[in-house]
Formats: C-alpha cells, sequence, structure tokens
C-alpha cells in the first residue's frame, strides 16, 4: 500500500467513523428518550391512581 | 375588536398561558386580574403583538398606530428629555398639532415643569405619567394598561381614574392591575388568571 | 413619503442620545488611533505595503464591531425597542436609521483613522478611500441587524463578533485587494455587490429579529 | 403515522444501498486515473460531500424562509436539524479535504484550495448559528433569528466564494490548483452513485434525527400535561 493509498482508505474510514459515530450518539438519545417516557408514563399511572 | 380561540405562550419549558378564549368588543373594558406572574403582562403583549402565541391564535382588527400599550417600563430613553421622547413618538405616530397635543398631556399630568429634564432623573410616578402622556398621545381607539397603578401618589392615582372614567364606553380598554378595586366598577368584563 | 419621515425621526433621535450621552464616537476615535499604534509595534521593520494594510482593515473592522456593540444598548435598557417596535411605522425604518447612525459613527472614526495611517505607516491612495467607504456600508448594514439579534440574546458582548466575523470576511478581502492590486475595479465593484446583497437582505429581514 | 416511519426505514435502506454501492464502485470498479493513479479515488468521497453540505444549508435556508413566511413552528425545528447535518458534513468535507491536501502537495492545510477555504468560513459562520440559538430562549424569538441568520448563511455562500477567488490574486501566488480531475464517462457514473449515496445519507439521517427532536418537544408537552 503506497502512502497515498493509506491516506484513501484513511478518508474513507473517517466518513465511516463519523457516521458510527453519529449513530452511537444517537442512542444516548434514544435510551435518554426511553427513560423520560417511562417516568412519564410511571407519573401518569401514579396521578390517575390517586 | 379582540378575539382570541385556544390561545398558549410558554417561555421555553414554562407555560404562562393556557387554552384562553376571549372576546372584548369596541367600548368594553376587560379587567384582568392574578398575582403576579400569572401572565397578565404576557396577555396584553399577545395582545398588542409583542409576543406571537405559541398556541391557538389572537386577532386584534386594529392597526398598530391605533393601539396604546402602557407596559411595566415607561419605554423612553433615559438620556432624552421627556419633551424629546414625546416628541420623537409624535413623529412617528404622525400625531396632529404635535407640540400643542404634547403640551397638554404634559400640563394635564403635572410634567410641564420638568419637560427639559432628563427622564434619567425621573422619579417612578413621573416615569409613569410619561408613560401614561405617551401613550395617550395618538388617542388611540384600544388602551392596554399594565398595572397603571404601580409606583403612583394619591394625585397621581387620581389622574388615572380620570383617564379610565374619561375613556370607559369611548375607547375599548384592558387594565390589568393588583387593586382592581378601582377599575372593577368600570370593568364589562373580568378575567382571573391563575 | 411618511418612510423616511419615520427614518428621519428616528434618525435625529440616534444622535441626540449620542450628543447627550457622548461615549460611543469618542471610544471609537480613541480605539481605532490606538490600535494603529499598536499595530506599530507588531510589525517588523521590514514589514511590506500589504501587511500594513491589512491591519488597518483589522482596526476599521473592530472599530466597527465597537460602535456596533454600543448600537442597541440604549434601546435594551428600558426596553424602548418594544416602544419603537408598537409604532405604526415599517420597522426597517429602525433598521435604517441605526445603520446610517453607525456609518457616521464609522465615517467619522475613519476621518481620524485614514490620517492617521498616512502618517504612521504609508500614502492613503484615492482607492483605498473608495474601499473603507465602500465596505462602511456593508459593515454598517449587515452590523447593524446582527446587533439587534445580539440585543435579543443573552451573551450579547460574546454573540455579537462571532456573529460578526465570519459575514464580514469578503469585505476585508475587497478592502485589502481594493487598496494592494494595481487595477482595484473589479475590488470596488465586489464590494458594491456584497453592500447591495447584504443590504437588501437586512433591510428585509430586520423586522423578524426585532418582532415576533 | 405508519407512512413517515415507512420512509424512514425506505430512506435508510436507500441510503445504505447506495453508499455501499458507490465505495465499491469508487473502490473497485473506477478506472484508474491517469496522473493521480489511486489516491484519486479520494474524489469519490469529498466532492459528493462537499456538495451535500451545500444541500443541507441550502434546505436549511429553504425551511427558514417557509418560517418566515408561514410562521409555522414546525420549520424551525427542520431548519435547525439541517444546519446541524450541513455542519458535520461540512467537517468531514474539512478533513477528507486536508487529506486530498495532504497526499496531492503534502501540506496538511492549503490556502489554495478555494472549495477548502470556502467550507472554513462556512463553518465558522454555522458555528456561530448555534451559539446564538444557545443565548435565546426557545420559542418564536429564536425562530426568527435562527431563520433570518441561516438565509444569511446561504448568500454568504456566493459571495465568499467570488471572495476567496479574488482573495488568491494578492494574498499569495497561485501555486498548485487544477480546477477539478477531468471523468470520463465511468468515473463520472461512479461519482453520481456516490453523490446520490451521500445525499440519501444526508436525508436518511435529517429524518431520524427530526423525528427524534419531535419526539423531545412531545416528551415536554406530555410531561407538562401529567404534571
Amino acid at each position: 500500500m503506497t502512502t497515498s493509498e493509506k491516506y484513501v482508505t484513511a478518508a474513507y474510514l473517517v466518513v465511516l467513523a463519523v457516521v458510527l459515530l453519529y449513530v452511537i450518539l444517537y442512542s444516548f438519545k434514544l435510551s435518554r428518550l426511553e427513560r423520560e417516557v417511562a417516568e412519564l408514563t410511571e407519573l401518569a399511572q401514579r396521578r390517575r391512581a390517586a | 375588536m379582540i378575539q382570541a380561540q385556544g390561545l398558549g405562550r410558554r417561555f421555553g419549558p414554562k407555560r404562562v398561558i393556557r387554552d384562553l378564549d376571549l372576546d372584548v368588543r369596541a367600548g368594553e373594558l376587560l379587567l384582568v386580574t392574578g398575582p403576579n406572574g400569572s401572565g397578565k403582562s404576557t396577555l396584553l403583549a399577545l395582545m398588542v403583538g409583542l409576543l406571537a402565541p405559541t398556541e391557538g391564535e389572537i386577532e386584534v382588527d386594529l392597526p398598530r398606530g391605533r393601539i396604546g400599550y402602557l407596559a411595566h417600563e415607561a419605554l423612553v430613553y433615559k438620556e432624552l428629555t421627556a419633551l424629546e421622547n414625546l416628541d420623537l413618538y409624535g413623529r412617528l405616530y404622525h400625531v396632529a398639532e404635535r407640540r400643542e397635543t404634547i403640551g397638554a398631556l404634559l400640563e394635564r399630568f403635572g410634567l410641564w415643569e420638568v419637560r427639559h429634564q432628563r427622564v434619567g432623573a425621573f422619579s417612578r410616578g413621573m416615569q409613569q405619567r410619561l408613560g401614561l402622556c405617551r401613550v395617550l398621545l395618538h388617542g388611540p381607539e384600544l388602551l392596554l394598561l399594565d398595572e397603571p397603578y404601580s409606583g403612583l401618589d394619591a394625585s397621581a392615582r387620581t389622574l388615572v381614574d380620570d383617564v379610565l372614567t374619561e375613556a370607559a364606553g369611548a375607547r375599548t380598554l384592558v387594565v390589568a392591575s393588583h387593586e382592581p378595586a378601582h377599575v372593577r366598577p368600570l370593568a364589562t368584563q373580568a378575567l382571573a388568571l391563575a | 413619503m411618511t418612510y423616511f419621515a419615520d427614518v428621519a425621526a428616528l434618525a435625529r433621535k440616534d444622535i441626540l442620545l449620542e450628543l447627550r450621552s457622548r461615549d460611543t464616537l469618542p471610544a471609537m476615535l480613541l480605539f481605532v488611533v490606538s490600535a494603529l499604534v499598536v499595530f506599530h509595534f507588531s510589525l517588523p521593520s521590514d514589514a511590506s505595503v500589504t501587511a500594513s494594510t491589512g491591519l488597518l482593515w483589522i482596526a476599521l473592522l473592530f472599530t466597527a464591531l465597537l460602535g456596533l456593540g454600543r448600537a442597541f444598548t440604549a434601546e435594551r435598557e428600558q426596553r424602548v425597542l418594544d416602544g419603537l417596535v408598537l409604532a405604526p411605522c415599517d420597522r426597517s425604518a429602525i433598521w435604517l436609521a441605526k445603520s446610517l447612525g453607525v456609518l457616521v459613527f464609522l465615517g467619522v472614526a475613519e476621518a481620524v483613522a485614514l490620517p492617521a495611517y498616512a502618517l504612521f505607516f504609508g500614502p492613503v491612495g484615492w482607492e483605498l478611500v473608495a474601499a473603507v467607504l465602500l465596505a462602511d456600508l456593508g459593515l454598517a448594514a449587515v452590523g447593524t441587524l446582527l446587533a439587534a439579534m445580539a440585543a435579543a440574546s443573552r451573551a450579547r458582548e460574546l454573540l455579537l463578533p462571532l456573529l460578526f466575523l465570519p459575514l464580514v470576511i469578503p469585505v476585508v478581502v475587497g478592502g485589502v485587494g481594493a487598496t494592494v492590486v494595481d487595477d482595484p475595479g473589479r475590488y470596488l465593484g465586489f464590494l458594491a455587490l456584497y453592500d447591495l446583497i447584504f443590504a437588501i437582505l437586512s433591510w428585509a429581514s430586520f423586522e423578524y429579529v426585532v418582532a415576533e | 403515522m405508519s407512512l413517515r416511519n415507512n420512509q424512514a426505514v425506505l430512506l435508510a435502506t436507500a441510503a445504505s444501498v447506495l453508499l455501499v454501492a458507490g465505495l465499491a464502485l469508487a473502490l473497485f470498479w473506477a478506472p484508474e486515473d491517469a496522473d493521480q493513479g489511486f489516491s484519486q479515488r479520494i474524489f469519490y468521497v469529498h466532492v459528493p460531500i462537499a456538495l451535500t453540505a451545500y444541500a443541507c444549508f441550502g434546505w436549511a435556508a429553504w425551511k427558514a424562509l417557509r418560517l418566515l413566511w408561514t410562521r409555522e413552528p414546525r420549520y424551525d425545528l427542520e431548519s435547525y436539524t439541517a444546519v446541524h447535518m450541513g455542519v458535520i458534513f461540512g467537517i468531514l468535507t474539512l478533513v477528507t479535504g486536508s487529506i486530498w491536501a495532504k497526499i496531492s502537495w503534502g501540506v496538511w492545510w492549503t490556502w489554495s484550495e478555494r472549495q477548502l477555504t470556502l467550507f472554513l468560513v462556512l463553518f465558522l459562520f454555522y458555528c456561530a448559528y448555534f451559539m446564538l440559538r444557545f443565548s435565546v430562549e426557545s420559542g418564536p424569538r429564536r425562530a426568527n433569528l435562527s431563520a433570518v441568520y441561516a438565509l444569511f448563511g446561504v448568500a454568504l455562500i456566493p459571495v465568499s466564494f467570488l471572495a476567496i477567488r479574488l482573495a488568491e490574486n494578492f494574498i499569495h501566488p497561485v501555486v498548485f490548483t487544477r480546477d477539478g480531475p477531468q471523468m470520463s464517462g465511468s468515473m463520472f457514473l461512479v461519482f453520481c452513485v456516490c453523490l446520490a449515496a451521500m445525499l440519501g445519507l444526508f436525508a436518511s439521517l435529517y429524518t431520524n434525527e427530526l423525528t427524534g427532536k419531535r419526539l423531545d418537544a412531545r416528551l415536554r408537552e406530555l410531561r407538562e400535561a401529567v404534571e
């Protein structure tokens, strides 16, 4: 692999890495949303029980 | 004159006005009461168009030039004199015989002697009276007064009473106030915000 | 033509305010001259003309920024902007009046800066003066709108430079180019194009910056 | 709402298929470039991402214009998400661009590559967009300010591109630049596939993030209704 080929693959990998990083950050968001929904449903049930 | 359906307004997470319906016809006087932070000022700001509703809608079928809005602050420049401030608003509202109208108002609200003084040197009561001059300068058909009595001494309060009694019936008014005693007899509608 | 009457009334108020408080203009004058002096010491003795021209433009840019930072403070302190917004006049009149005010301040600051530059650094050609005047139009137009935006936000002093600098990079390019290159026509034309585009855009969108 | 998540699924699959096809074509099938050899293949990544970033900023400006025109709050979120996408693609453009500069001219950054410089300016500009958004309380006021700023952004693109071109004559002599490699028929085909792939990626990420932001807003309302 000549140096320029290494760089080209590096470029492709960077693109892939950023997209994956985005997906990972997005999964944090999803889990936060899930916790929030759980919290709210529990709150609603308590409200209805009261 | 003023119609609102399902009117709501939120500031970030905090909801200030929720699902409000209103119908104020010409000549009426709506009294808005409620503790601090209940949304009185927000409602008036929504009526005059300073704030846009986040839910529902509100309509005032009057051009901006025919509405007078008195807020907590007098909306005048501290560095300019009372006369210069009123002159500025007189020009912006295209008031006919600007000088005479301003003179009469300053006289009526007891600010004639201090007309050349910087507003920065005015007391709270004097600034409120200057605000009233600004609001009445262009003879608006709709008057929105937010806590008109706050910070006023006895003589100034009678001035506000005169303004209200004189305007009731002739103009449309919306008055938000802590001490509704003064206004309640004149009010055709009352709205208590929680 | 009530529009121009409104603009005149607002501009008259701005001049009255400045005469009364006398804080923005003196600060800009002092700033631009002290900036030039500081730049003198920051330049190595064999620096090229381009370098000193570049520094002049940086001084002008930050003088404009200084003036713009003060543009809406009076309106903001007493919420007077609400009073102006409620007036029946077109809200872009507020922008036009304020831009003219900023333009006048910039002009006065440059009336001091350019002779000082000629004294400290090098000759001031007609193309530099033309470029400065054209650039002022763009800086005042865009700057006033951004000042109104910053005034509506919390971190005013922090936000204005961040909003302002990326947008005025073309002005610096046009300005420095017109001074250094021997055929400045293209650069002056570019500055005029920038002024036209961004003045119209600022004029049209000011309404949405001050009102909801 | 089934149409919406079908649309999201459709977009995601289209984007991934295009991406795989594009990368495969670019790495294996595309003909060797005459003078640059293998390194020319970075072109299939760098330029489509740059064009997609322009598309993001254009889309954000379009949504901002709709917001100012119709005052419907939903356009604010759409414009905001598009700018967010634009900055991500902008960063990618800068990174792949500097790698390309490293290959072609041995330097990690070169001012003479116009598009790279333009992206640097736009990157600074749109970072200020986020600063503006974070310093104004959410509501109609913030929506208006962000919309106006997004419109300025799209006006800035052609103007600063012109400025950068004009700047080359006096900032430094134009040492090494070329106006894009000549593309033979098959290269152009690969390029189009890669471009479609990047645009698909944008569309897919955009709809997902938008749904996420709408979910946030709805949850806030729900929390308010329940408390």
